[in-house]
């Protein structure tokens, strides 16, 4: 079983269902000779040959429009957008088109594709390739939108995106792709594409994160423990459709939480999610669900990234907030 | 070349090509193809063309009366649905925007379901199985970003080395948009089978072309990509269906993407919600109306192939009785289940929003409205 | 003071402010001589010219990056975008150009521009005319996001976003263009672009909602005052940025909230709500926060759209639920 | 006109000329404009590009050794940022993409704030007051969505009557992008004061500009829109700072928008985070530098208007020197306020984020990185 770092997990899902699945492509900018400005897809083009891993023009919205016409042929397109802040431009392709040609032809035609992109910042890249876009695409409705935390979740979530018969969007935390290994068995098993993860149990305080933002959980939860708090981390893996049962169940049983997303505060994810525990879960609750987030700012350039990205201090000093409101007992 | 500079070379030089067979008076301008010396195959053509000039009139009138959502007619561009029609194969795809019912029809569409769409009924885009319209992608009323799906549509076809050929249509407005412009040239990239039809119809809503664009044709724009582009007469039914079927053996015989603008004319308001009284002058119209793709097949078939006026007649008759027997088919479909709003968005339903299926299960359905 | 529909208003905001402002100018697809396929812009190309009054080619990609240009230059543009599906194009513009240009040039360019749109279902037009777009923006950074929800506020409040220094983007509730009319005065004066309006003071439960979905949520409160229930009606406006001080100052007065949306439900704006409740309100709260939403499925075509928005039974049967939690003392 | 068939008329014709005064080696190709006749100009433009040239070795060498973040190259592209430096006025607006340093240095722009930029500090993109810099556009990473902004700035001087031009500047793959569609056409609409200016560099990161586009040449996309389009070699400063000259011209005095493809070549990686070997051969690139706008420049210099090499000398003395001060106060420039990431949102911060704003404030700045 390899150790790998989350990028080669990804090359690896990608490798293990082209070799399995005659009907499964990747297209995107420099993904063929370049193998990718990450590198997914290194090695694909000369194990599967140039009709397979489609090098297209620069237009986002081409590539995600292409995917959509292979698709709806049966074709299963993995699309590469490179960086999050050029996803925009396939927006209208993806709700007016992607999501509905399944609902618009009543089951006549479908597009079981998945677009992947980096998502969130963190690597002190250049303009425009930091945001975080999990909200711009799970509002929609007809799709699944998909973050993976660590390699093993990566392999076994894409193998899952690739093989649902509908549009995902997976989006890869940029910051994890290199940050650390994880031995990896290329088993073909896919994970569950609507069901969270419970990363590790407790019995003080629910964390809820996803993507990157689950690195700094975990650390978070470290701390905690060595503080006698135990948290139960949960990685949410899913965003569309969102399991709520998991985080509910939870939340039942501490009667705490606190949400941790990159993402700016204002209508993002955690805002679902906590609108979701005041309605199901409001009786569970100790003290108020508190939102760890980004900013409600531009996405600084690089020198000011980490002014903006939540840190584990950041995590930490919300989840003090809740035990000053609630105690422990 | 403008300038004269000694500096200056020339390093690349192109030309539009404009193909008429009939005149706006069915005069013959140029020996016809072989399919359009067959007298059988042009009253067939000629047949097609009144059906669905009948069938659009049927539809404005439910409409009128309050029995159809907005409906946009296809009145005077009979014969570009029609050349659709019959150039592509059964195996091939056609990526439609809206307004090209001949083609629909001739594929294998009932035209109830035509009516159903615009009635807000999802089920019309439901193309019939054994069709060659079940591989047809729905009307795509967003602009033009149906288009680039053909670029998608024949990889896949290339990828697969099927010899089938997608056209994807769209109106001289959707020149204007990017996803346009990011299909045709991409498809040249990869030299996909695939025919670009434009049906400049000299007006989105109110937009005249002249103020669409600033290029003298719209078949010009292939050059952006590289492709091979041609203009037609698009009310000359003969015209397109030779420049389509060129372009499709073109496509086929891996001879790569065309770009085909078929110049026609909107007779109608843009929609029934349209009223184009209020942007263009009847006199224009009335000139338009000479030009119709309808009258000069008439003549044509009048001066040449025997067409009598009691056969006139009775293809009139067949035409309205057909109309009025979609009409009906149309008025007496069921209403679908509001479950039906879930049930085609996933191939199943993640068991997250089941319980809103359920619920608008329990609510029972509510004001249906045409 | 003249009695106008909604979209009269917005034609008559549109017109004084032109007149009063050499800098406004309108631009969009079929707004000249055909005065705009809803008619907001009747009028304006005889009374200001085709200079001001400019119809653009079919492109929504370009109609907001004109608007992105112009405005760079001191130009005060309101774009128009003739039906909600065909806002998806403008999205790359608007968070990566016309939401950033002051940030990215530390305030040497700005936009201060508008982009009206139909937002919402409810009249039958064809496909892709009825979407709710709401969150697509909101969520956005560097933005304003403004739904009016009756003549005289669309009046005041477009004035207010026509004048606003930065990006509003101006949704227009569809169904209520011609449903009531309602006096205006054309009196050139601008409303609050930060606050929530009170429809109606109440002191059992607060019912928060916006546009379109206002009218059903005040034929609501109507029916609950019949029942001896007195409902607080929040218009909140302007999405963005959100005045939570109005609502929770409400909730903390009231005890009970359902907020009201025709947006599908997950990750639409009454989740943003509810997740500051569940934070700043949790104490105040007698019941859970409920939302009363569109479904998470395509919007429907006509024939069954009224299966999709909510309508005054569906808000009465939340506000029920949280009365069977939480009864009236 | 492929068809012979007399059903076929030719009802539009266009050519693209390609325009070169310098060849590779400096040969004098066709009698030069006024401009390349006086032999100061030339030693200016001579001097701009190698100040530029050694700025963005020196950019290199930082981001190598870590005092920079990622950061791309204009080597071998200098003449087409020195052109549209010479040829836009003070009061003309230049929206570039980016690697068009030489523009940039010539409107103004302290080379220091490329630097800031590429480092990862919006003030980079803080043009000074009182050169005409200030008003141009900060650089577009996103490819090809600037574009249409000169639309907009374009029709606002249209408005106001004032005789300013706009260039826009990209490269060959962002002509793929629909935005440069929409924008090339539209201003064409409403014959607008543009320039479209393509940087044909012969590569997109890893895609070589034959599988960007079926197109012969990047120019004739210009025939999409109706507009004037022609090519230039890009290499040759002489060339292309007369054809942009003349666009400028044709654009000021109301003859409307060109597109022009300046035909150059990328001989750095895409930028320092790219390693080109991967997809691009060393004799292609061996083979490019022989094209060098600099050395050919040089050539006729030495060969017409008697440049020595201790001229040469001085001058790379002068460049290095100039490139180390830029350097240096790039390093001694103190970091930005954390609160700066709130400054510039909106006109005034609404209440709403004021906490936010505290918040960043009281944590004070976290892990700056070059
Ligand atoms: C993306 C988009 N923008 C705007 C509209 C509204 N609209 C519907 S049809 C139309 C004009 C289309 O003109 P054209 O492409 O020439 O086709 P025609 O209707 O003339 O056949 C417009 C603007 C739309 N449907 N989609
Ligand atoms: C919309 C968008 N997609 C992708 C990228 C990533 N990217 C940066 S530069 C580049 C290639 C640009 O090629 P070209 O337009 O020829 O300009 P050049 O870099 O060669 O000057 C790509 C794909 C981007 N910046 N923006
Ligand atoms: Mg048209
Ligand atoms: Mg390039």
């Amino acid at each position: 079983m390899a150790n790998l770092a989350l990028i080669e997990a990804i090359n690896l899902a990608l490798a293990s269902e082209m070799a399995r699945d005659p009907d499964v492509v990747v297209l995107g900018e420099d993904i063929g000779r370049n193998g990718g400005v990450f590198r997914a897809t290194v090695g694909l083009l000369d194990k599967f040959g140039a009709d397979r891993v489609i090098d297209t023009p620069l237009a986002e919205t081409l590539v995600a429009a292409m995917a959509i016409g292979l698709s709806t042929q049966g074709i299963k397109p993995v699309a590469e957008i490179q960086f999050s802040g050029f996803l925009y431009p396939c927006v209208d392709q993806v709700v007016n088109h992607a999501t509905r040609y399944r609902n618009r032809t009543r089951g006549r035609l479908s597009c079981p594709l998945v677009i992947r992109a980096p998502n969130g910042g963190g690597i002190h890249a250049p303009e425009h390739h930091s945001e975080s876009l999990e909200t711009t695409f799970a509002q929609m409705p007809g799709i699944r939108v998909v973050c993976p935390s660590n390699p093993a979740r990566a392999y076994g979530l894409l193998l899952a995106a690739i093989r649902d018969p509908d549009p995902v969007v997976f989006l890869e935390p940029t910051r994890c792709y290199r940050l650390f290994k994880q031995p990896v068995e290329d088993n073909g098993e896919a994970l569950p594409l609507d069901t969270c993860f419970i990363d590790r149990e407790g019995s003080d305080i629910t964390l809820v994160s996803w993507g990157a933002m689950m690195h700094d959980t975990r650390l978070a939860a470290d701390k905690l423990a060595e503080e006698g708090i135990s948290a139960e981390v949960i990685d949410v893996a899913t965003l569309k459709p969102l399991d709520m049962d998991t985080i509910l169940a939870s939340v039942a049983k501490t009667g705490r939480c606190v949400i941790v997303q990159e993402a700016p505060r204002a209508y993002g994810p955690a805002s679902e999610i906590a609108a979701n525990l005041a309605e199901h879960g409001l009786l569970s609750l100790f003290a108020p669900v508190l939102r760890v987030s980004g900013y409600d700012t531009v996405m600084p350039l690089a020198k000011q990234e980490l002014n903006y990205i939540p840190d584990v201090s950041r995590i930490l000093r919300e989840v003090r907030k809740v035990f000053e409101i609630a105690p422990k007992a | 070349m403008t300038s004269e500079n000694p500096a200056t070379t020339q390093v690349a030089a192109f030309a539009i090509g404009y193909t008429q067979y009939l005149d706006a008076e069915g005069h013959v301008r140029a020996p016809l193809p072989a399919f359009a010396r067959d007298a059988a195959a042009l009253r067939e053509m000629y047949r097609t063309m009144t059906m669905v000039r009948a069938f659009d009139r049927k539809a404005v009138a439910l409409q009128r009366t309050g029995q159809l959502g907005t409906y946009a007619a296809c009145l005077g561009q009979e014969a570009v649905g029609t050349a659709i029609g019959l150039t592509l194969r059964h195996d091939d795809v056609y990526i439609p925007a809206y307004r090209e019912y001949a083609a629909n029809m001739l594929r294998g569409v009932p035209l109830q379901n035509v009516l159903l769409y615009w009635g807000g009924d999802e089920r019309g885009m439901q193309f019939p199985e054994g069709t060659p319209s079940h591989n047809d992608f729905p009307f795509s009323v967003p602009i033009a970003t149906h288009i680039p799906h053909a670029v998608g549509v024949a990889y896949a076809f290339k990828l697969r080395k099927q010899d089938r050929v997608v056209l994807a249509s769209c109106g001289d407005g959707a020149t204007s948009k990017g996803d346009f412009y990011e299909a045709i040239s991409s498809a040249k990239v990869w030299n996909l089978p695939v025919v670009f039809l434009v049906s400049n119809n000299q007006w989105a809503i109110s937009l005249p072309s002249s103020r669409q664009t600033g290029a003298q044709t719209f078949a010009q724009k292939a050059f952006a990509g590289g492709l091979h582009g041609e203009q037609c007469d698009g009310n000359d039914v003969i015209a397109t269906r030779e420049v389509l079927a060129r372009a499709i053996e073109r496509a086929r015989s891996g001879g790569g993407p065309s770009l085909i603008e078929a110049v026609t004319y909107r007779l109608h308001d843009h929609t029934t919600a349209d009223d184009a009284r209020r942007y263009r002058s009847e006199d224009e119209v009335k000139a338009a109306w000479e030009r119709c793709p309808i009258k000069r097949l008439k003549a044509h078939l009048v001066a040449q192939h025997g067409w009598s006026e009691a056969d006139e007649v009775a293809l009139n008759d067949e035409a309205t009785a057909n109309a009025e027997k979609i009409a009906q088919a149309f008025l007496a479909m069921p209403p679908d289940q509001p479950s039906a709003i879930f049930d085609s968005l996933y191939a199943k339903l993640p068991r997250q929003y089941e319980w809103q299926r359920d619920e608008v299960v329990a609510a029972g359905p509510k004001g249906g409205h045409h």
